[in-house]
């Protein structure tokens, strides 16, 4: 027997066989049968074996190339943790940011496991298949660091601790919840055209980059190593959700309408994720490595607009929203702080107006719009809080059907107008936030109709705990809302200015450079 | 366009009026977005509009400078977008406000902080 | 100004997240596997149904007949999280590298006996595709099961699979070449002697309840397959050839005996959890294990020969011990 | 032409796949951010396993990228020897 002929396999000739060729077509039951839900969103697939697969690793090197990952993360949290080093991040204030992460994006990160299990086990192709389930495992990983990672902040730190109680309950955490309940229910394709790509691919760079970054220069290395190891897995899957696109057009003229569609749905639906982001970009990092809008210009405008060229070779234009989000660069973040000004005492973490030093910086950032447009609401602030006014709001907000961010964006081409947009759905009336929101809830009504509005679930006595007597003279609606969010007042909620957080953070410090 | 779906897929719309203590409304003041969004709240078909001014939008605007400025006489009103003038003394259901309405209203001169709109 | 943050002596405002001392039962410090897995699947307020399946939620308890109160009570014994998941497979793939690249140094291959060598091909190399088919499975269990305690390990064993595979693979181009790999499909298509298992394996493709698949993949299949192909038959062809094909396969044999635990476990406490889940448990133990031992029992001869039907018993006999042991009922 | 782009944690290993991407692209453009490097290069980048062990001393297989890569754009396109980025456009 010649042995020599099997030595030199090519990386992908050996790739294939540890894969594809693994696979077969089932005869003894029916292929829709072990597939069952691959025909019916319309996309055409005439030949899974043409899908090009983009990093072809085995499972030996994964496990190994994992697990030194690994073991360098946890041996940089461990270091972090037992230095204390979460007092050596620049001020308390960054640490909102963690909390915001961990409650509303570490959550996102396990729904991204269980998913791609889902298509992992539901595409017919093999190729597609083995990369989906590698993702599903690299995103358990990613909800475990983080986990992981901010376990030691929720030891020190007030807002971390009821994450999973508060993701599926407290209003602003609808948003990025309801974003990837609408992934997962969708079909197999639209699943993966909205995580894989328009959210990996085109919008998690400004997620992870920017604001990992921003964990570096502001003293955070466990916020940094579990955020820079996530993105290194993060590469693989920008590229599984690229070569998935390409594949999909390729396979047949039919596909193209459908997916644009998605992308300019699934665009849009992450956009408006990222407005969490963007406010944190600018608002709340004590210091910051570059701007919302700078952070914009060269992951979404550079970037984007070279993806965009790329795949118009197959019809694709670039998603619909996109020229209202490159003109929302210059407000989105101030008009989204100011949500959560307003609204301080109903979330887990501390609110701030910005300092007259951060508003230098911000009228720097954005000499054409936050002077005219945002410094006058911070500066009334500021001067309500120093006369112990500081300003909460106490009634609930109207609430966008399809993003469920609070109805405060404004006009594409005027700042100072809300845009409200309206529907009519047997019977009854929806209320949007943008033409793109209206446009996703009138393709399908059906599925937005059944948005659980948190706003909406307060009124209908829906968020009360269990023990509370609303017919009671004494009933405090909004104090039990709280107490259902599992929210301690006064603690986990309200101005920085006035926080636990603060004062601890400030004693611990004081203890470090004095007996 | 509909969803696609591998079988039915119809359910019980999830903010039917029967839900709510009294139907839903939403209201918002232009120019004022210090209220960074306009505002939901239920509100009995029977209240009169007048008792809408007077009795509930103290509690909901009342925190911002404007407000104690307001002309009443003057404002602005606007129903799913459509001008409209209320009479003080008609409920909100005989202005034809109902589940789920959408109503704005202007106060002419009055446009926020240092001019901002907020 | 340098601070030395070192010498800063905190008490701590709590030890863990609220849902695991809920869990602990105090406010203690909690492993990495107990906060990386306890609660961590959603399971309130979804926002849509799946248009793949509208009659469920998301995450839904009724996609199997298994009832369970807390669903967090199918805990791992190996602690397993990702962390501990990829460090463990890392060194089980460390020492199988090592294997591999010494049989290939030292020529063990090509020196390999050739009736051995055929034996070794014609049995191990089409159960490449039983694994891939074990893949799919752990997917699906891990897509549609309930709660991450269960979810999580689903999918660790379907990837485990995936690398068994894979090392298969590689099992047949270094004993054999690209064309014994060929071989070993056709006649995984189309041998008569693998077509039960084949139908097997389809047959478990289209199961929907995912516990009645843990029970058919995990524990009949897998329990009575690894007995038999990295004991029984590991065995008869150590005696006549010597170690080469145990080194080749080390990695199956490590993780039979790493997942088995596993099994146990939750076999034992979804068992013990109602007389309803254990009577149903039993039902399905009894029925796979008919079905697997008949679909074995071809291949199983195909590598032993006339030893083969004792070398399954054995290997049945091996589960039916183990499940007896976990709170099951034997069928007659 | 659109830039390709790739970014590494800062270590020692990265730092020299930075040098080695350099020394094969001459049009790359390196900026350095807080913990990461970017390399950003008009149109097509390649990276050379070669190069990258002339500057690492050792063998280096290419998928040991993966270790230090935050992330990248472009099409990709891998075999033992060459690792590459690509706009078609």
């Amino acid at each position: 027997m010649d042995m020599k002929v099997n030595k030199k396999l090519g990386l992908k000739e050996r790739y294939n066989l540890m894969t594809r060729d693994l696979a077969w077509t089932p005869t003894y039951q029916a292929v829709k049968d072990v597939f069952p839900y691959t025909e019916y969103e319309g996309i055409k697939i005439h030949d899974w074996d043409k899908f090009e697969d983009p990093f072809r690793m085995t499972m030996d090197s994964y496990w190994k190339y994992q697990a030194e990952k690994e073991r360098k993360l946890y041996a940089i949290i461990d270091a972090f943790t037992q230095n204390n080093g979460h007092l050596g991040v620049t001020d308390a204030r960054y640490i909102n940011t963690l909390k915001l992460f961990l409650t509303g994006v570490s959550p996102l990160e396990y729904m991204a496991h269980r998913g791609f299990a889902h298509v992992g086990r539901q595409y017919p192709g093999a190729g597609p298949r083995v990369a989906c389930l590698m993702q599903s495992l690299d995103e358990i990983r990613h909800a475990q660091t983080q986990i992981h990672s901010l376990s030691n902040y929720n030891k020190h730190y007030n807002g971390f601790q009821n994450w999973r109680h508060q993701h599926d309950r407290v209003w602003y955490l609808s948003v990025p919840k309801s974003f990837f309940d609408d992934a997962v229910s969708a079909g197999p394709f639209e699943f993966i055209v909205a995580i894989g790509f328009a959210f990996e691919y085109v919008l998690t760079n400004l997620l992870f980059v920017p604001f990992i970054s921003g964990a570096a220069y502001n003293g955070d290395m466990g916020a940094m190593a579990f955020g820079f190891s996530a993105q290194s897995d993060e590469s693989r899957h920008m590229t599984l959700g690229l070569e998935v696109i390409k594949f999909i057009l390729e396979q047949d003229p039919d596909n193209l309408p459908i997916v644009q569609a998605w992308l300019d749905k699934w665009f849009w639906r992450g956009y408006r994720v990222l407005t969490l982001v963007a406010m944190m970009m600018d608002y709340m990092l004590p210091k910051r490595v570059m701007s919302w809008k700078e952070a914009w210009e060269i992951y979404a405008e550079q970037n984007g607009t070279a993806l965009f060229n790329d795949l118009a070779r197959y019809g694709i234009k670039v998603p619909k929203g996109w020229e209202q989000a490159c003109k929302d660069k210059d407000h989105l973040s101030h008009q989204a702080w100011n949500v959560f000004y307003n609204y301080g005492a109903a979330a887990p973490f501390h609110t701030w107006a910005p300092s007259e030093k951060d508003m230098e910086w911000l009228s720097a950032k954005y000499p054409d719009t936050f002077d005219k447009y945002y410094r006058p609401v911070w500066e009334h602030y500021a001067k309500e809080q120093a006369e112990g006014r500081r300003f909460y709001n106490g009634t609930l907000p109207m609430l966008c059907q399809v993003c469920q961010v609070p109805m405060f964006f404004t006009e594409p081409d005027d700042p100072t107008k809300i845009a409200y947009r309206e529907s009519e759905y047997k019977g009854m009336k929806y209320h949007c936030c943008s033409d793109c929101c209206k446009h996703i809830f009138d393709n399908e009504p059906e599925k937005y109709a059944q948005s659980w509005l948190p706003v909406h679930q307060i009124y209908q006595g829906n968020c009360f705990p269990a023990d509370v007597d609303p017919s009671k003279p004494d009933f405090n609606p909004l104090a039990e809302v709280l107490r259902w969010y599992k929210i301690t007042q006064g603690q986990d909620n309200m101005d920085f200015a006035d926080s636990p957080d603060k004062k601890n953070f400030e004693a611990w410090r004081a203890q470090a450079t004095s007996n | 366009m509909a969803v696609k779906s591998i079988a039915p897929y119809e359910f019980e719309q999830k903010d039917t009026v029967d839900k709510f203590p009294a139907p839903l409304l939403y209201i918002g003041w232009e120019d004022h977005k210090m209220f960074c969004a306009p505002f939901c709240a239920p509100m009995p078909p029977t209240m009169k509009f007048g008792e809408l001014v007077k009795g509930a939008l103290p509690g909901m605007y009342g925190a911002h400078p404007d407000f104690a400025r307001i002309d009443w006489a003057k404002a602005e009103w606007f129903m799913s977008g459509k001008p409209f003038t209320p009479d003080m003394d008609k409920t909100l259901a005989e202005h034809g406000i109902g589940h789920k309405s959408v109503i704005r209203f202007r106060t002419p001169g009055l446009t926020g902080l240092s001019g901002s709109c907020f | 100004m340098q601070i030395d943050l070192r010498t800063v002596s905190i008490t701590p405002l709590r030890q863990t997240y609220n849902h695991i001392a809920e869990r602990l039962g105090a406010d203690k410090p909690a492993s990495r596997y107990i906060e990386g897995t306890m609660d961590v699947q959603a399971n309130a307020n979804f926002h849509y149904r799946p248009t793949w399946d509208p009659q469920h939620e998301l995450f839904d308890p009724r996609r199997t007949r298994i009832v369970m109160q807390d669903w967090y009570a199918l805990k791992d014994p190996r602690q397993l999280y990702y962390g501990t998941y990829t460090q463990a497979r890392a060194r089980m793939q460390e020492t199988a590298e090592a294997d591999f690249e010494f049989v290939e140094s030292r020529g063990l291959a090509e020196r390999f006996d050739d009736a051995a060598r055929r034996t070794a091909l014609d049995f191990y190399v089409p159960l490449r595709h039983v694994a891939w088919g074990a893949n799919m499975n752990g997917a699906y269990q891990c897509a549609y099961g309930y709660g991450t305690a269960i979810t999580q390990p689903c999918l660790y064993a379907g990837m485990d699979q995936l690398g068994i595979a894979q090392y298969l693979t590689r099992l047949g181009l270094l004993l054999g070449n690209q064309g014994d790999l060929e071989a070993g499909k056709h006649a995984w298509l189309n041998a008569p002697a693998w077509q039960g298992l084949r139908r097997l394996v389809e047959d478990t493709w289209v199961l929907k309840d995912w516990f009645e698949l843990f029970v058919a993949q995990n524990v009949v299949q897998d329990g009575v397959l690894f007995g038999l192909a990295y004991k029984e038959v590991d065995q008869a062809i150590s005696e006549k050839a010597g170690p080469t094909v145990s080194m080749l396969t080390r990695f199956q044999a490590e993780w039979f005996q790493d997942a088995s635990k596993w099994v146990d476990a939750v076999i034992k406490a979804a068992a013990s959890e109602s007389a309803d889940n254990q009577a149903l448990l039993s039902q399905w133990y009894g029925q796979w294990r008919a079905r697997v031992q008949e679909a074995l029992a071809p291949v199983a001869q195909l590598a032993l020969g006339e030893q083969g039907a004792q070398a399954l018993e054995r290997a049945v006999a091996a589960v039916d011990a183990r499940m007896v042991k976990a709170g099951l009922t034997l069928s007659a | 032409m659109s830039n390709v782009f790739i970014a590494f944690q800062k270590n020692e290993d990265s730092r020299a796949i930075v040098n080695a991407i350099v020394a094969d692209n001459p049009t790359a453009i390196v900026s350095d951010q807080p913990a990461m490097v970017k390399i950003d290069v008009p149109g097509r980048m390649v990276i050379r396993k070669s190069t990258i062990e002339g500057e690492i001393g050792r063998e280096f297989d290419l998928q040991e990228m993966h270790v230090h890569l935050i992330t990248l754009s472009g099409n990709i396109d891998e075999t033992d020897d060459e690792f590459s980025l690509t706009w078609n456009q």
